[in-house]
């Protein structure tokens, strides 16, 4: 029976553990804090999905990977930077077909094995080859945005073609990747976590079985979850689900040992118990801090910011008769007090948003202002539209924190109250994030109104509107040619400085046709603990361990 | 000189935001060693209350007890709670009406048993449970082994009430008090219950107090008989002269009411008028005044004092118009009878 | 723990037979109407439940604004939440509405998850317990063996699963709490009427010819009601308490914005360390509405057995 | 004995029938129907008429359940949509922990109710007797997650005596070869792994004890009012027992039966109680994961939950029950 077999696994779990401890040379009790131990506790908001790289894309088990694993090309701390990490250098063949990687030499993974073009290349025909419930846009998303489709396609939902050709160990370290055809994003998109490389030992001996089975995700193999190998600062020791997931400092990291000696992630959903664990010095620091909570964090470590990469907003689907009516948008827009909420529920940094691309972003038109918050003047519209029934459904997402978004439910209340103050009859629904709530709001368009927003991946103005607005998507059902017209415009035009002119233009005439209300560009917090050093957020939420250190 | 000593006692139910209650009021009398005493009365009448005093059983809080009750050379009501635990079980054994619910349900008989004697006696468990079995044996328990290691429930009345006989003599106390032991029981078995503690007192030389309202238990058992009524003590007498000479017209109603085969004349049983409820305090007077037949205008100035009968020696009476005067009874008219 | 002088000191007047014959119904009721006046537990109780239900069913003219208007809104920064003032007794909320008026409102809430969970619950489950009280044999062994069934689920989890199967909104959670009051009404009103089909007075009934039915309901149940009050008042203070669970775990009404002393508790918990008066309020009117009933319950429940009586 | 055990085993079995009567009707009146309690709100069309023919929705709902209970006996709830393990090996890994919680609030209302709850019989009308009483009353009446929350700001924020979340020191590397973390110091030979886990264990299981503790307190108190008048007290008095003896073996002895009951009930209070209380202390046990699940919609989850948590309540009070047998000699050959 199944409870044997688990216990059996627990056993052999723990003996690994233990010789890997033995083998990392570290000795002594067990469970005594040795005070020499630099140790670096991470409040987690919960556990990560796996740690097979290939079949995440979730923050949580992105964190840890990134401090396991390695990607050939990597960030500068800090910034959007593509640097060399495993690829030492590369070359970019002149019709963007073929990338030559020079890996660097002498690295092994944590299992021991050597790292070389083989094992690179294991890696990308891995990928490439997923079949059946790897071909999900769940399990395998970043490989189908980057790379695209797979070489059998098992799924409807799967590209058609991929951008993927071969990969080739040329020589023992200098490894040639082939495209089928070229692709701008190739190098930034490398650098995601998704594309670790791993021990084909590892990936070997653990297993990757996966089963699907409606929204639930088995990950039945062994590796990413028992068995896990990468070249990062960090190595592996042992996962307790729920309650902490360790890694020790990589003695033979190339680039030499890190400073901590040991990082251990702790499972904490709530970010008022994070908050608290930080201040009982449970933990070292934690992600989503609550406005209401920087003084208390203050007091006892310190709040560093992510740059504001990001935008939040009321969605309106034009599918619904009542927000077809520009009266009812513009009275919408008026209603909302932003400033208002911002100024209550979010910290100093954020700034009410009055277009869905932040202003860091190039493309970005400062000469838009307006729609201040009137509800006068949203009152006189709503009595102008002619709209009798003024009963709308308002959508939220239950129990979910969003870089732009901390509380949801807050927002909604604030919003629904403005709402029901000029008229509207504001009728709530709220199921929970992932996925029920992108589903429905995204793929299904059930959202009236709705709250969403988005956290940039790449510095691309595009990424912001052109997701949003190009096509005619499920959840906007927008279709007007003359903003798709200039979107798709932008995108195919090469001369920078007219795209930059395109999408403050396209900015206006979203601003005037009002799809939806962007009310935040919020810059998301971290709390650090008084000693911790070396901690640099990164506009994209990837963070190396590996220069972080305990003070004192 | 009496072994047991009981002067002026009287107990008082004071609860708060109530008149306070007078269950026992100057009772006084003696046990002989060796002597079997009857105290008999209606439900209310004070017997029990009276024996829990002896005991010390009462509760502290809520209940006044004054007098005095002297065992032996020992003044009951001046030892501690602890010195008196030592007395109860050793020195005065009690033997209570219910032997469904005076046994622990969830104890073994032997364990029960053993207890007592392992506290009185100081003997190893090992040594108790021998003299526990000789014990059962003696009571009349067939297979005596066998129902030391049984519990209270796979035994039938008369077997629990001899189990409690047993542990009340176990450590062969002086004075035994039995509260009612064979109200609860069967006819039959009451004989047969009675039998023994007889036999066992004769036997041991304990003095016997036998608490009842059924003036026959106290018929064949008792040489001396205390009629109670409303906490005070109506009669005193031995028992052949009350049973010959009812002197109260209390005690005269509970004869009369016992059924007899060889009273022919009477077909109809006499019964006293209400109830023990239908209480007047002393101090107004005769308790029984309300319900008795001979009562006159002037057994309300006062409780009336107690008097020997005259030409009955030791038999004592607390009414100023006996039903069977020594002297001989007018029946009618004022004559007051005077201490 | 003491070594008491005497362990029998508690008894009553030991054993006297002065004391406790049966006595006649009516007679029960007043008398237990008189000790319950002298309880100050129950008047306690009686009080709070008083203060309780005023509140609700007066809110609308206690309360001096809207639940729900966030006017306030611009007097609140992160954290830093108005504390009391002449207009705003109890404070603004960290979305800028008048704190005391959302709980006066919550008052109704929770007094509405409480009657309607209970009526239905004691009405469905009484009907049960009448059912397999009245027919006995096997009506009587097969209703009893599915309230065991639903018993052997803890109440909570009960409460949880159904909720959880119909959804957010506040009819799935008197629902929810119903369904778990039905098991322990049913038991309670069949094990009163086994007691009381046995009773003197029934018997007595009997003999006159009276029928089943007619004994049932002129004899019968009017005498097992008691207990079912009792049960019903400590049933409130519950479904209070288990409501405030339920929104803990986000099954409550459907609009977050409703003023709901569970769910006002719930999301006060974020702002737990800068502003923990705004989890106290909500969380003092639950412990204190529940007190209420509870008290009343316990006090009624001691001042009819009469083998509690000293 | 044996056959008194034997007896009450055999009574088990309508009763877990019937719960599992109740738990097929509930998957059954699922928003969606069994197929999209297995498969999450997502559900492909395609992949639930897969599950509906697996399921066997077609054929008669005898035979559906029949196949349900097969299911059920095998463990097998499906996988978790929160973790996408199965929902019986997540549960087997989170079981130990909340074990430990249930038994060490239990402890804690047992051992401090049964001692509060006998002064207050003997104090019986006394201040001591009214203010134990109402204690019990509001320890009823304060919601779990409240008072967690309170004792959580209290002695681990503000004062920092305890730890405020986990089930052991995150810094700390403890082998867990049982899962139960008391109990797996001791075996490894690492007390202060031991001491560590009791440390995170005090708050939850106080905040979980509160309502049996209440619930204890004035069970106890009625009992040994009850016992304090029954005859046979009155005749150890009159044997001239000792104090201790009487109170020891004629009175806590009696009095514990009824206790005794009420502890296997509020076992159920226990394990209920745990999906609050370790939701607040981030303690990874099952109900933590039940709440999480119930969040997410994860029926699968709550699915097994309730019929394990179910299944174990009622096991309990059959030990109870068997344990009541021992005590009360007189159930024992009825």
């Amino acid at each position: 029976m199944r409870v044997y077999g688990r216990f059996g696994r627990i056993i052999a779990l723990s003996a690994t553990a233990g010789l890997l401890a033995a083998a990392a040379g570290c000795s002594g009790s067990d469970s005594t804090e040795d005070g020499d131990r630099k140790t670096f506790v991470f409040g987690a908001s919960d556990d990560p999905k796996t740690l097979d790289p290939a079949y995440v894309s979730d923050g949580e088990s992105f964190r840890v990977i990134f401090q396991v694993y390695e990607t050939l090309v990597a960030l500068k701390p800090g910034t959007t930077e593509v640097v060399p990490s495993l690829a030492t250098d590369w070359t970019v063949s002149d019709d963007g077909l073929t990338y030559t990687f020079n890996l660097a030499k002498g690295v092994t993974f944590h299992d021991g094995e050597a790292f070389n073009a083989t094992a690179v290349c294991y890696n990308f025909d891995r990928w490439y080859n997923f079949k059946g419930a790897q071909q999900n846009g769940d399990i395998s998303y970043y490989w189908q945005t980057i790379f695209g489709g797979f070489a059998t396609r098992d799924s409807d939902s799967a590209p058609e073609s991929s951008r993927y050709a071969s990969c080739e160990a040329t020589e023992d370290s200098v490894a040639t990747l082939r495209l089928t055809q070229p692709s701008s994003a190739l190098l930034s998109g490398l650098v995601l976590p998704a594309f670790s490389i791993a021990s084909p030992k590892a990936i070997e001996e653990g297993g990757t079985d996966i089963t699907v089975t409606g929204d639930s995700i088995a990950y039945s193999g062994g590796f990413g979850t028992k068995v896990v190998a990468g070249t990062g600062p960090f190595k592996f020791v042992s996962w307790d689900r729920g309650e902490r997931l360790i890694l020790d400092a990589n003695e033979n990291y190339r680039e030499g040992r890190p400073q901590l000696d040991q990082v251990i992630f702790r499972p904490i959903a709530d970010a008022t118990a994070r908050m608290q664990a930080l201040q009982a010095g449970e933990i070292d620091a934690y992600e989503g801090v609550a406005a209401a909570d920087i003084e208390a964090v203050k007091n006892v470590g310190q709040v560093v910011e992510r740059p504001a990469f990001n935008v939040g907003y009321v969605g309106m689907n034009q599918k619904v008769p009542l927000l077809q009516n520009r009266k009812i948008r513009e009275a919408i827009a008026y209603a909302l007090n932003r400033e208002g909420l911002l100024k209550a529920a979010y910290p100093e940094g954020a700034e009410v948003a009055n277009q869905f691309l932040p202003p860091s972003q190039w493309g970005y038109n400062s000469a838009i202002t307006g729609y201040s918050y009137d509800p006068e003047r949203a009152r006189q519209l709503v009595a102008e539209s002619g709209e009798t029934n003024l009963t709308v459904e308002f959508w939220y997402p239950a129990n979910v924190s969003r870089p732009y978004m901390p509380n949801p439910q807050a927002v909604y209340e604030s919003f629904a109250a403005d709402l029901e103050k000029v008229g509207f009859t504001v009728v709530p629904k709220t199921v929970p994030w992932t996925p029920d709530y992108l589903q429905s709001i995204q793929a299904d368009g059930k959202g009236q109104l709705f709250l969403l927003g988005w956290s940039g991946d790449y510095a691309d103005p595009d990424n912001f509107v052109g997701t949003f607005f190009r096509e005619t998507t499920a959840q906007f059902n927008l279709t007007d040619p003359g903003i798709q017209g200039l979107l798709n415009r932008a995108l195919a035009e090469t001369d920078q400085a007219t795209r930059q002119k395109q999408y403050e233009e396209v900015n206006q005439l979203i601003f005037d046709y009002i799809p939806g209300v962007p009310f935040v560009h919020n810059r998301p917090l971290l709390a650090l603990g008084k000693n911790v050093v070396g901690y640099q957020p990164s506009p994209v939420s990837l963070e190396y361990f590996k220069i972080v250190n305990i003070e004192g | 000189m009496s072994f047991l000593r009981v002067r002026d006692l009287t107990v008082t139910f004071t609860r708060p935001g109530q008149a306070p209650v007078r269950a026992v009021d100057g009772v006084t009398f003696d046990v002989g060693s060796g002597q079997s005493v009857g105290i008999v009365g209606e439900s209310g009448s004070g017997k029990s209350v009276t024996s829990l005093a002896v005991m010390r059983l009462l509760p502290a809080r809520n209940v006044q007890v004054t007098g005095s009750i002297e065992l032996g050379d020992q003044d009951l009501l001046a030892l501690s709670a602890r010195q008196m635990r030592d007395v109860r079980g050793r020195d005065v054994a009690m033997i209570f009406q219910d032997p469904m619910t005076s046994l622990n349900p969830v104890l073994t008989v032997g364990r029960q048993l053993v207890e007592v004697i392992v506290r009185h006696d100081g003997r190893s468990v090992a040594e108790a449970r021998r003299d526990a079995q000789a014990l059962l044996e003696r009571v009349g328990i067939p297979d005596p082994a066998r129902r030391l290691r049984e519990y209270p429930h796979q035994l039938s009345g008369g077997m629990r009430q001899r189990v409690m006989i047993a542990i009340a003599v176990a450590c062969r106390p002086r004075l035994l008090i039995a509260d009612e032991p064979t109200t609860a029981l069967d006819v039959t078995i009451q004989a047969q219950i009675l039998d023994l503690l007889r036999d066992l007192v004769e036997e041991s030389g304990s003095a016997l107090v036998m608490i009842t309202h059924d003036l026959g238990v106290v018929a064949g058992l008792c040489e001396r008989v205390h009629v109670m009524y409303s906490g005070r003590i109506v009669e005193s007498a031995p028992a052949t002269g009350l049973f010959a000479r009812p002197a109260h017209p209390y005690t005269d109603g509970l004869l009369r009411s016992i059924p007899r085969i060889d009273d022919e004349e009477r077909g109809m049983l006499h019964t006293i008028r209400g109830s023990v409820r239908d209480v007047v305090a002393w101090e107004h007077g005769c308790a029984f005044q309300p319900r008795c037949d001979h009562a006159v205008e002037s057994c309300l100035g006062g409780p009336p004092p107690v008097h020997d009968l005259t030409g009955a020696p030791g038999h004592r009476v607390r009414c100023p118009r006996p039903v069977h005067p020594a002297t001989p009874a007018t029946g009618t008219g004022r004559s007051e009878g005077s201490a | 723990m003491s070594t008491p002088e005497q362990v029998a000191a508690t008894r009553p007047t030991g054993g006297d037979e002065a004391i406790g014959s049966p006595r006649p119904t009516r007679g029960l009721r007043s008398d237990a109407l008189r000790r319950l006046r002298r309880n100050p537990m129950a008047v306690v109780g009686f009080t709070l439940i008083l203060i309780f239900v005023g509140v609700a069913v007066f809110a609308p003219w206690i309360a001096p604004y809207s639940p729900k208007d966030n006017s306030w809104l611009s007097e609140v920064r992160p954290g830093a939440y108005p504390g009391p003032s002449a207009e705003h007794w109890l404070g603004i909320d960290p979305l800028g509405r008048d704190v005391f008026s959302r709980l006066v409102y919550g008052a109704r809430q929770s007094l509405l998850i409480g009657v309607v969970s209970l009526a239905v619950g004691a009405t469905v489950g009484v009907g049960i317990g009448l059912l397999a009280g009245a027919f006995g044999g096997w009506v009587d062994t097969v209703v009893m063996r599915l309230v065991d069934i639903m018993l052997s689920v803890p109440g909570l989890l009960f409460a949880i699963a159904i909720a959880a199967m119909l959804g957010q909104s506040l009819t799935s959670v008197m629902i929810a709490i119903a369904v778990v009051n039905i098991p322990i009404f049913a038991r309670l009103l069949r094990g009163e009427m086994l007691g009381q089909r046995a009773a003197d007075y029934v018997l007595a009934a009997r003999s006159l010819g009276i029928s089943r039915a007619g004994i049932v309901f002129r004899h019968v149940l009017p005498n097992s009601f008691t207990p079912v009050i009792v049960q019903g008042t400590l049933t409130l203070a519950l479904a209070i308490v288990e409501a405030a669970g339920l929104a803990f775990l986000g099954l409550s009404g459907s609009d977050p914005s409703a003023p709901e002393w569970g769910r006002m508790l719930t999301d006060a918990q974020v702002a737990l360390t800068s502003a923990p008066q705004l989890a106290l309020y909500p969380g003092l009117a639950i412990v204190l509405a529940a007190l209420g009933f509870t008290l009343l319950g316990e006090s009624l429940r001691e001042a009819l057995d009469p083998k509690l009586r000293r | 004995m044996l056959r008194f055990v034997f007896r009450r085993l055999l009574q088990l079995i309508p009763i877990l029938l019937g719960l599992s009567i109740l738990l097929f009707a509930w998957v059954r009146a699922l928003p969606g129907g069994p197929a999209q309690a297995l498969l999450g709100e997502r559900a492909t069309p395609e992949a639930v008429e897969q599950i509906e023919a697996q399921l066997g929705l077609d054929r008669p709902l005898w035979e559906q359940y029949v196949q349900f209970l097969g299911r059920a006996v095998r463990l097998d709830f499906g996988a978790s949509l929160q973790t996408g393990q199965p929902v019986i090996e997540e549960m087997a890994r989170r079981f130990p922990a909340t074990i430990e919680l249930a038994i060490a609030a239990l402890l804690i209302a047992v051992t401090v109710g049964i001692p509060l709850g006998y002064l207050a019989a003997r104090r019986y009308g006394t201040w001591l007797d009214s203010v134990l009483v109402s204690a019990s009353l509001l320890g009823v009446t304060v919601p779990i997650f409240f008072l967690a929350y309170l004792l959580k700001l209290v002695f681990a924020v503000q004062l920092g005596w305890l730890p405020t979340a986990g089930r052991s020191d995150p810094r700390a590397r403890a082998e867990h070869p049982t899962g139960f973390y008391v109990l797996d110091g001791i075996v490894t030979g690492d007390p202060a792994a031991s001491w560590d886990a009791l440390t995170h264990l005090i708050l939850p299981a106080v905040a979980l004890a509160s309502i049996p503790l209440a619930v204890i307190v004035r069970m106890t108190r009625a009992s040994v009012l009850t016992v304090l008048h029954e005859d046979h007290v009155r005749t150890a008095e009159a044997k001239g027992l000792l104090a201790g003896t009487i109170v020891r073996h004629h009175v806590l002895r009696n009095a514990m039966l009824p206790v005794t009951t009420v502890i296997g009930l509020q076992m159920g209070v226990l394990l209920a109680g745990a999906v609050l209380t370790e939701t607040v202390f981030a303690f990874s046990g099952v109900g933590k994961f039940m709440a999480d699940g119930i969040v997410q919609r994860d029926f699968p989850t709550i699915q097994g939950f309730i019929l394990v948590i179910a299944v174990s309540y009622v096991l309990v009070n059959m030990i109870v029950d068997i344990v009541y047998g021992l005590l009360d000699p007189r159930v024992r050959v009825s």
